[in-house]
């Protein structure tokens, strides 16, 4: 099994989880976060379009997922990542994480997720009835690594 | 040595990859000079606040060195997740 | 499909992840926990057995399960924990969250977890080739309660 | 009243369901009175800090009155998830 993946298909994020937790003997706590694309501010969300940059985001998710196997004592740890055009309701992305003890698993994937954010070259671009809108990235984000 | 280009870096400028000779030393440099190049450039750079650069796939400041480098990307920062 | 199950039998934590998911339309995030039994520090496991209040059970995980869907704007919450024999391997509980942001379905699921882990009447005993031990409470556990 | 007992509670007073009359009015009253009925409820309920009670399945401090309660159960701290 691929622990990181960036792809333009679709996902089963149930089927994903238990591939993972197959793989874990020993692990006694398994956290997972999906994301999925939703309505937005600027009105009713016809398609999120995510570009990406082939190479560099494979190689900057796997540092990701390297520092935080090695950080938070991971047993195992888990990126997908889609680009493409998808339709509202549709999953973007999911990490999951595996340990030993709980407090881990969920810091792991807090800092997966963090880190994936702003510093995995993925762009969103969210299309409505009004056109076509870059996503900006947001102040937050950058704090977010902070407390790292 | 090969540019490349995304989002709305991408757009504006035309073009997602382009290859150019330089002797630019630094990624500021590069930058200066593309800029020159046309309009579109310009425009494009004209807030170096929201752009980010990598160098053979590694995110980088502007002052990195270019020594060596045979791909660096431009683009606006990054919103995945 | 009930948002609080416990149940004897095996469940799968994919399907049960996607069935929460089909549910939940408007969230942009979900989140869950699983927890598996494993070997412990007294020697090999042969089994986990988990004995349980039917009746109190239910009830404090509904009241668990509400006060977590307030106090975190949880667009859902789920929770399924199992009683009875189960070898080491097994999934023995699980709980999942979905919410408009990422931060809350975290904070959710811990929440759940920390309560449940001392608000829920479930006792578990250890089987090991030592014989039967039952497992002490952590201090630990009911300190984690102080930090909501 | 019912009378129920969980995990290791159970084993020490050997059944997980009793049925009693009892005039007590707190469950710290009634631990008491349990304390008499036999050596193996003694024993059960020698170390307070290591038991924790519900009255009709609500998770209740020792000093909880009693008022038309009809079911309390007795059993160690809690150790789920």
């Amino acid at each position: 099994m691929e622990r990181v993946r960036v792809q333009e298909a679709a996902f089963d994020m149930g089927l994903e989880l238990n591939r993972f937790a197959r793989h874990v003997a020993g692990a006694g706590a398994i956290v997972s976060f999906s994301g999925i694309t939703r309505d937005v501010a600027s009105g009713d969300l016809e398609a999120m379009v995510i570009e990406h940059y082939p190479g560099m985001t494979e190689r900057a998710l796997t540092r990701i997922r390297d520092e935080a196997m090695g950080r938070f004592s991971l047993v195992d740890a888990m990126i997908v990542h889609r680009f493409g055009r998808l339709p509202p309701g549709e999953v973007i992305m999911m990490v999951a994480t595996a340990t030993p003890h709980r407090a881990d698993a969920f810091a792991g994937a807090e800092f997966l997720l963090d880190f994936l954010k702003s510093r995995a070259p993925f762009w969103k671009q969210e299309i409505t009835a009004d056109g076509r809108e870059w996503v900006a990235a947001k102040s937050d984000d950058e704090d977010a690594l902070k407390r790292w | 040595m090969d540019l490349r280009y995304f989002a709305w870096l991408r757009e504006r400028i035309g073009t997602g990859h382009e290859v150019i000779e330089t002797e630019a030393l630094t990624v500021r440099d590069l930058i200066e000079e593309l800029k020159q190049q046309s309009e579109a450039h310009a425009f494009a750079f004209s807030d170096l606040g929201s752009i980010r650069a990598a160098v053979d796939q590694d995110l980088v400041e502007f002052d990195a060195p270019l020594t060596g480098a045979r791909e660096v990307a431009f683009f606006p920062p990054m919103t995945g997740g």
